[in-house]
């Protein structure tokens, strides 16, 4: 039988580029963020905001395209203080949303990583490459999500239906 | 009848018919082809390499060095060893490189030449008048099978990525016991085996495992594995590589999954235990290439395996005590043991179910007689010299094991030869793998179980992973330790030497290593290389250490200071496809869309590849217009009019810090110092090197906040160049860099009406050029969409980028065409954009900065500040500047014939002489403002050569040109900051 | 020399070939010679007999660390061509072909010098604009190409099906290098080997050069100290492709080299199908078929040093698929074997050819794709160690261009912007 | 494919990286005070021995660190990854 897997190319949705020291961040965004994860290439998230340690100091805010006004308001890009760098990506990324029993069995097509729960938590979430592009990873309760740079998405879907036909 | 009626693992139940070389035959459900011809009493399945001599069925596995087929059909596949093709209804197989058939093959001819054509002797003759007459026939005679000539096969190909604690590479009793004790750890176990179904050795061997059939042993442990789900078991899945940091190559032939055809799988292992097995050594004596000789365990595993009878009357030749329980299992199957015959001195006792069988201790064959099939041997004794002659239909041959180390041999472990052994074994290892079972060199069942259990053991215990003692090994039936006394070929004259093979496949004799040996080609490479042996499909799996002892014994040393050649990747033949998966055809190399992207497509554009994996609209043809007509039509369009072309796919980052200007003064060439916020300026960066690494604009957007934008193709490059710079060399810089390419895309609107169009867009931006100059960078709406215009030109004509976040592009870009209408509106591309920056002189990276070029080869000193201190590549140019008086310098060329174009790159030499050049174009185009044809050059001291005449050089034809200022449209730039 | 030919082969038929002679003597080893090469590859061993035949120097000792022709003679994809973009390498690379023409009446060995010329198969007009270049240049010096249309390279290359125009990179023009050859590349070793000891000059099989000695006083290289000993010479060179610092790095010699590992791989012998050497610059394959059948294909170096002689997997799995982009009915065709090579590449990527700072020391290095430049690799190095003067065809190959930073890049131009 | 140790990332296929070249001296704040022949040296002449290499990597394809790690160019065996930057 083939692959038992659903695959769902999302809409726009709001990414906020963090760049700073923890304290510097803290210090310009007062509230309103996810706590900070605690490890590297893990996720937190409160009220509908999810918080990507994907870099040294360096973070992606990221939420349903609704919400971007308020990630907007929260972290102020245009003002945001020399010491720190706020950058509104939101348009940079496409998102596909991969589910079903055989996600793992794409995924490790597509990946060169260790997606075991065992060294990519349940909250794990990480710069990768898919097909060869650099590619955002992200575990999802039933499956995983990978963000491209939209520029590279309709070769992405186009390697996806390959790979699942 | 060669077929028993009972035993075998094969399915009586299932009849399959299939062909070989053009007649159909009758087999049955488990069958591999080898063992359904023998059923059907074919034993002539080939011709050799070299002169075509008769050949049959060797072996059993894929070790066959013998016979190859190629499948027709839909399976269509060449050089497959008949051994290991398994029979399915409709199989089409022929034998390679005979014609017409086996049995009648013209080129047999070879067979009399032999004399004629040892070893390497092409070196020596067909040299005249010229190789290239002889060439084509020689080429036409080798090669074995044809090559595919379709894409057969059905769904995809897949590869992908795999990680365990433990790899098992062979699912043999070493393998499965190894398995089934790391199994209950809990570890990650990958259980891989090359065979249709998994046993290894036990399924053609008869053991007592656990007071019963060691099969029983097989399907109750296999059960156990396949219940768990920390286990990957494959089967028919080949490992073929062992690459560097516990990296191995996986091609599974017959995956599960539907539209699958094949997978290979990138494994990286923790731990790997290699329990492959071992391989039979073929015994070097005349003409031991006849059909019906054979290896003796293959003879075993057609008996056991398959109750198939390869022959009637068997004589057993070896050099090691293996070959009794074959003898045992012969008789059982009811095959006549004519004689054992065998090279030893020592030998232990017969085992009492031998006693009958008429034994001849340190005996040889000598020789075989028959030609499309044995039918009698002559012996010889060893110390006696009498000689006999047997009657025999079969001959089993057994030169002894050699453990199956390629793996090993490929992870860069050692190996060492072992004396009593008479082979080469596993010895240091240096990444984290081992061997077990007879890859081990360990051939007794009892202790190769515990050898296993204690390897695994350690293999866990490296991945963090401990032993489950509940799980018991079974016990197993006592059997006599191996015993061997080293044969490398048997002793013969010169004459017969000639038809001893060492190297079936190759058709490589004794004589011809000797020969090698005799003309200097000593070292085993070279006699490798010089007699070809080893080099065949089978990499010489049967033969090779042969090889090494025959030049042992030819130049009196020990097999170990000969040397092994290399074990290379892959262990054996891998279908290409099978390697790239699904990556092929539109997805072979990556591409990248802009959101105007489908817009273009429809609207006709010609799409290039414009760099960094992006597709950018060449140019707009019209109906009933040339490639010329199109591109002047949206150059003047520029000129003239109204343009606007997709901008999108410039590389732009935001740099923000403390020390973020430090970083553009050490990036750039020129100084960003004294840049007023809301101002862009235009600079180039060069390699440390001195060469041109990439041209663009940056805007300030705040104090050590910039919007840096870069050429397209060297987007990602200009990113490392930063980053590197940053990170390895100024680690202490307080910058952070965003790439932004993507988050913002741009139409850019040029030409005389820009102004006009922008204000007919609707904008709350002063357009006027005091409040927003040449170089200028606003905020804004445009068009009711938040927007980011700069005022920068790559035309030279009035220009503004309009930059929008991506998910405005299409709307924005629709809105344009639309109102853009009424200023008559031409979307243009790459092409006019070439001719019009040529004819603003304005350097184009892979033109004129071709990764050769520094800013004064293109007359660009103005833009290299005198007064900054350093900056990436100064003293470089500066050195080259004062060491390298004459250098190119770009110009402008008018050629004196105006209406034909000059191919870019060709040279201009002295006076149009046939010499070194002096010089070349590097671009021409037609331009629309002169109605002429122009070029730029890079010209040796161009600089001082104004009005000079210049000579370019294509091949015999030699047109002259007029040096003139690199710029022929409004060099005094008052357009483009009107 | 002993003669071969079709009638020594058949007068030896006779004798059951037991009378052929060795092709190389193996003598006692002396402790001073006038020229010591380190190095028995292609470009030692041809250094030593343009050394003896040219130079009439035959008090010369090859010395090899390993066994003869075992270095990237022995593992190179055999092609020989002579289209290079500049004017300083043209000539040069000329010259090596003509000398390849005439090798195999001149050492009396079929080297199976099969000239089937060579197709690039151009995909981009960045690439176009780059081999016209090349095109228009070569002609300057006497290396023909020529260009084809599509149909054309299509009929010459059966099977070229891929590379369509709705493919990822439609083809669009062919290049052809008509003087372009594939070679027997053991054979060049062997009968460059075997004209040399002919002329007097020793061949040292598994002789390790373990260090360069200096005079103390002058400075000047006085020999060199092996596994069997020290051996003296006033003239040292080190041609010995991928290692060239291993050896220089002794004394201290500082040279613009870094060592990689570059790969090939060959398919099962099949029937022919392909009788030209196949380059497909823009994606960095390039094959051609050998006589035996098999498919001999090369790809690109990996990233990072590396003096390892096995293939990197990813590097080797971009070459497959670039292989079956434009041969897609090779899929089913069967990798057979694959081993790799360590060459070392210059700062600029061109050859080095030159004396050093230290008197009586000469490199040759910086081969990439040397086999085609064997001959005149060692015409020209013999000629610089006899006169002590660059030979003109490879005066700009010398260390002194890395001083005025003039570097010779043959790369570059393929920039798409 | 190696398996190389990011800083931040972990161990990773070395499809995810781009190699960096071997580790050079941090350069100078300035050197146009140099000599030219040292500042020729500095840009080419670079460490290639027979055996272990100071390497930069950038983990381009994962979190972007640069970082230098020491590995034998016999074997590949990566014998520190020191992850200095």
């Amino acid at each position: 039988m083939g692959y038992d897997v659903n695959i769902q190319r999302l809409e726009l949705n709001a990414v906020i580029d963090l760049q700073g020291s923890v304290k510097a961040i803290k210090n310009w965004v007062k509230s309103g963020l996810p706590p900070f994860p605690d490890k590297p290439n893990c996720a937190s998230d409160s009220d509908g905001l999810a918080l990507y340690w994907i870099a040294p100091e360096r973070w992606l805010l990221r939420s349903k395209i609704e919400n971007e006004d308020r990630m907007l308001e929260i972290t102020m890009p245009a003002s945001a203080p020399v010491d720190i760098s706020v950058v509104q990506v939101s348009d940079a990324f496409s998102f596909f949303r991969i589910t079903g029993s055989d996600a793992g069995e794409i995924i490790s097509t597509a990946c060169p990583l260790d997606h075991h729960l065992s060294a990519f938590p349940q909250n794990g979430v990480s710069y990768t490459s898919v097909f060869g592009i650099k590619c955002l990873l992200i575990r999802t309760e039933n499956g995983f999500e990978i963000a491209v740079e939209s520029s590279f998405a309709d070769m992405t879907a186009d390697y996806l239906e390959r790979a699942t036909s | 009848m060669q077929r028993n009626s009972e035993g075998g693992l094969i399915d009586r139940s299932q009849s399959i018919s299939f062909q070989f070389n053009g007649k159909t035959y009758q087999g049955f459900a488990g069958d591999s082809l080898a063992s359904a011809l023998i059923a059907n009493g074919v034993f002539l399945t080939a011709r050799s390499f070299k002169y075509h001599r008769p050949r049959g069925i060797v072996g059993s596995g894929f070790e066959e060095p013998s016979s190859l087929v190629e499948l027709v059909g839909d399976e269509e596949s060449g050089n497959q060893p008949i051994t290991r093709v398994q029979i399915r209804h409709g199989l089409e197989a022929r034998s390679v490189n005979c014609w017409p058939s086996p049995d009648f093959d013209l080129l047999a001819v070879n067979q009399f030449f032999s004399k004629l054509i040892p070893a390497a002797f092409y070196y020596k003759t067909f040299k005249w008048p010229d190789w290239r007459l002889f060439e084509p026939s020689i080429r036409r005679a080798a090669g074995l099978a044809s090559a595919p000539q379709g894409i057969h096969h059905r769904g995809h190909y897949e590869t992908r990525y795999a990680y365990c604690d433990l790899l098992i590479v062979g699912a043999g009793p070493a393998g499965l016991m190894a398995a089934l004790l790391a199994a209950h750890s809990g570890a990650r176990v990958m259980l891989a085996d090359d065979g249709l179904e998994p046993g290894g050795s036990l399924l053609a061997e008869r053991y007592q495992m656990d007071q019963g059939d060691a099969l029983g042993w097989v399907r109750k442990t296999v059960a156990e594995l396949d219940s768990l789900d920390n286990v990957t078991r494959l089967s028919e899945a080949t490992v073929w590589a062992y690459r560097e940091h516990n990296l191995l190559m996986i091609t599974e032939r017959a995956p599960a999954t539907e539209n699958v055809f094949q997978r290979s799988w990138r494994v990286r292992a923790g731990q790997v235990l290699i329990a492959t097995g071992a391989i039979e050594r073929n015994l070097v004596f005349a003409n031991n290439d006849r059909p019906g000789v054979m290896m003796a365990s293959a003879i075993q595993a057609y008996v056991n395996r398959y109750a198939v009878k390869p022959g009637k009357r068997v004589v057993l030749f070896a050099n090691n005590n293996s070959i009794y329980a074959v003898a045992r299992d012969l008789r059982a199957a009811g095959i006549e043991l004519v004689a054992i015959i065998d090279s030893r001195n020592q030998l232990e006792a017969l085992p009492d179910d031998l006693q009958d069988v008429r034994v001849l201790t340190n005996h040889v064959i000598e020789q075989c007689h028959g030609r499309k099939r044995v039918h009698s041997v002559t012996i010889k004794g060893r110390s006696s010299g009498a000689v006999a002659k047997l009657g025999c239909d079969l001959v089993g041959i057994s030169g002894g094991w050699n453990p199956t180390v390629h793996l090993y041999s490929q992870s860069r472990s050692l190996l060492e030869y072992n004396t009593e052994l008479a082979t080469f074994v596993p010895g240091k290892a240096v990444q984290g793998c081992q061997c077990i079972g007879s890859a081990a060199a360990i051939f007794n069942l009892d202790a190769l179980l515990q050898d296993t259990a204690r390897k695994t053991e350690t293999a866990l215990a490296a991945t963090g992973n401990t032993i489950d003692p509940a799980v018991t090994l079974p016990a197993v039936t006592a059997e006599a330790p191996y015993h061997i006394e080293a044969l490398w070929h048997v002793d013969v004259d010169t004459q017969l030497a000639t038809s001893c093979f060492i190297d079936i496949q190759n058709d490589v004799t004794l004589a011809d290593v000797h020969l090698a040996m005799r003309e200097g080609f000593d070292a085993v490479e070279h006699v490798k290389r010089y007699t070809t042996a080893g080099m065949g499909i089978d990499q010489g799996k049967t033969g090779n250490l042969n090889v090494i002892g025959a030049i042992a014994l030819r130049s009196g040393c020990a097999p170990d200071e000969i040397g092994t050649t290399t074990f290379r990747s892959p262990y054996v033949p891998i279908e290409f496809g099978s390697l790239t998966g699904v990556r092929e055809e539109s997805v072979y190399l990556p591409y990248r869309h802009t959101p105007i992207t489908q817009w273009n497509k429809e609207h006709g554009a010609e799409m290039y590849e414009a760099g960094a994996r992006w597709r950018r609209p060449g140019y707009y043809p019209r109906p009933e217009e040339s490639f010329q007509q199109t591109v002047n039509r949206e150059a003047l369009a520029v000129r003239k009019g109204l343009a606007v072309y997709d901008g999108a796919p410039l590389g732009k980052f935001e740099i923000k810090g403390p020390d973020a200007l430090l970083l553009l003064e050490m990036l750039y060439t020129n100084s960003f110092a004294n840049l007023q916020t809301g101002m862009g300026r235009y600079g180039i960066m060069l390699s440390e090197d001195g060469i041109i690494l990439d041209d663009g604009v940056s805007f300030k957007l705040a104090d050590n906040h910039y919007f840096m934008s870069t050429s397209t193709g060297h987007a990602d490059a200009v990113n490392q160049h930063m980053e590197f710079f940053l990170q390895t060399h100024r680690p202490e810089w307080r910058v952070k860099i965003t790439t932004v390419t993507t988050q913002w895309a741009n139409a850019t609107l040029c030409g005389p009406k820009a102004r006009a169009m922008m204000q007919a867009l609707g904008t709350d931006i002063d357009l006027s050029t005091e409040a927003f100059p040449f170089m200028g960078m606003r905020d804004g709406t445009v068009a009711g969409f938040k927007a980011r215009v700069c005022r920068v030109s790559f035309t030279g004509e009035l220009s503004f980028e309009i930059n929008v976040r991506a998910r405005d592009a299409l709307p924005l870009w629709k809105r344009i065409m639309e109102i853009g209408q009424q200023f008559g509106i031409t979307a243009v591309g790459s092409e006019s954009n070439h001719v019009l920056r040529v004819e603003k002189g304005f350097l184009s990276l892979g033109h004129e900065a071709d990764g050769t070029t520094g800013p004064h080869d293109l007359g660009m000193d103005w833009i290299v500040a005198k007064n900054k201190t350093d900056f990436i590549g100064k003293k470089a140019i500066e050195i080259r500047q004062a060491m390298n008086p004459s250098r190119r310098q770009l110009v402008g060329l008018l050629p004196d014939d105006p209406d034909h174009l000059i191919d870019e790159g060709a040279p201009i030499t002295p006076g149009g002489r046939r010499e070194a050049s002096e010089g070349l174009i590097t671009a021409c185009v037609w331009s629309v403002v002169h109605n002429r044809v122009i070029a730029l050059a890079l010209l040796e001291n161009g600089r001082s050569r104004m009005d000079e005449t210049v000579y370019i050089r294509r091949k015999g034809d030699i047109v002259t040109a007029r040096v003139t200022a690199p710029c022929f449209h409004d060099s005094d730039g008052h357009l483009l900051r009107s | 020399m002993q003669q071969y030919s079709i009638f020594s082969l058949a007068r030896n038929a006779l004798s059951g070939h037991q009378n052929w002679s060795r092709a190389w003597r193996s003598p006692p080893l002396k402790e001073r010679y006038d020229v010591i090469i380190i190095g028995a590859g292609g470009h030692g061993l041809a250094t030593a007999y343009y050394l003896a035949k040219n130079h009439g120097i035959t008090n010369v000792a090859v010395l090899e660390r390993g066994w003869l022709g075992g270095g990237n003679i022995a593992r190179n994809t055999v092609t020989i061509r002579s289209n290079y973009m500049r004017d300083e390498s043209i000539p040069f690379y000329v010259k090596s072909v003509k000398l390849y023409e005439g090798l195999t009446r001149e050492l009396n060995y079929n080297l199976m010098y099969s000239k089937r010329s060579m197709i690039d198969v151009v995909q981009t007009y960045p690439k176009l604009r780059e081999i016209k270049r090349r095109m228009f240049n070569g002609d300057l010096h006497g290396s023909v190409y020529e260009r084809i249309n599509v149909d054309e390279l299509r009929r010459r290359i059966p099977p070229l099906t891929g590379g369509g125009p709705d493919s990822r990179l439609p083809i669009i023009a062919g290049m052809v290098h008509p003087s372009a050859a594939v070679c027997r590349h053991d054979a060049v070793a062997w009968s460059y080997a075997r004209a040399a000891d002919d002329r007097g000059v020793e061949i040292h099989q598994n002789t390790e050069v373990m260090k360069l000695l200096r005079d103390a006083n002058s400075g000047r290289i006085s020999g060199v100290e092996t596994s069997r000993g020290n051996i003296y010479a006033d003239k040292v060179a080190v041609v010995v492709s991928g290692h060239t610092t291993s050896i220089t790095d002794t004394i201290d010699l500082k040279l613009p080299i870094k060592s990689f590992n570059l790969t090939a791989f060959v398919s099962e012998p099949v029937k022919p199908i392909i009788d030209v050497v196949v380059n497909c610059p823009d994606i960095g394959v390039y094959l051609s078929q050998s006589d035996k059948g098999e498919l001999v294909i090369g790809g690109a170096p990996d990233a990072g040093q590396s003096f390892r002689r096995d293939i990197k997997q990813h590097v080797f799995e971009d070459s497959v698929c670039s292989l079956l982009e434009l041969f897609p009915a090779f899929k089913r065709l069967k990798l057979m074997r694959q081993w790799g090579g360590t060459l070392d590449i210059a700062h600029d990527a061109t050859p080095i050819v030159s004396q050093t700072d230290i008197q009586g020391l000469y490199v040759s290095a910086g081969w990439w794709g040397g086999f085609k430049a064997v001959p005149a690799g060692g015409y020209t190095l013999a000629h610089l160690i006899a006169k002590n003067e660059p030979h003109q065809l490879a005066a700009p190959f010398t260390l002194d261009r890395f001083k005025r930073l003039d570097f010779i890049l043959e790369a570059g131009t393929t920039t798409v912007t | 494919m190696l398996k190389i140790s990011c800083p931040f990332c972990g161990p990773r296929n070395e499809v995810e990286f781009a190699h960096g070249g071997p580790l050079k001296d941090r350069r100078p704040e300035n050197a146009s005070p140099l000599e030219d022949q040292a500042w020729i040296e500095y840009l080419t002449v670079p460490q290639n021995p027979l055996g272990p290499v100071q390497e930069r990597w950038w983990h381009v394809r994962g979190c972007g660190s640069w970082f230098t790690i020491t590995r034998d160019t016999r074997s590949h065996d990566i014998i520190d990854n020191g992850n200095k930057s």
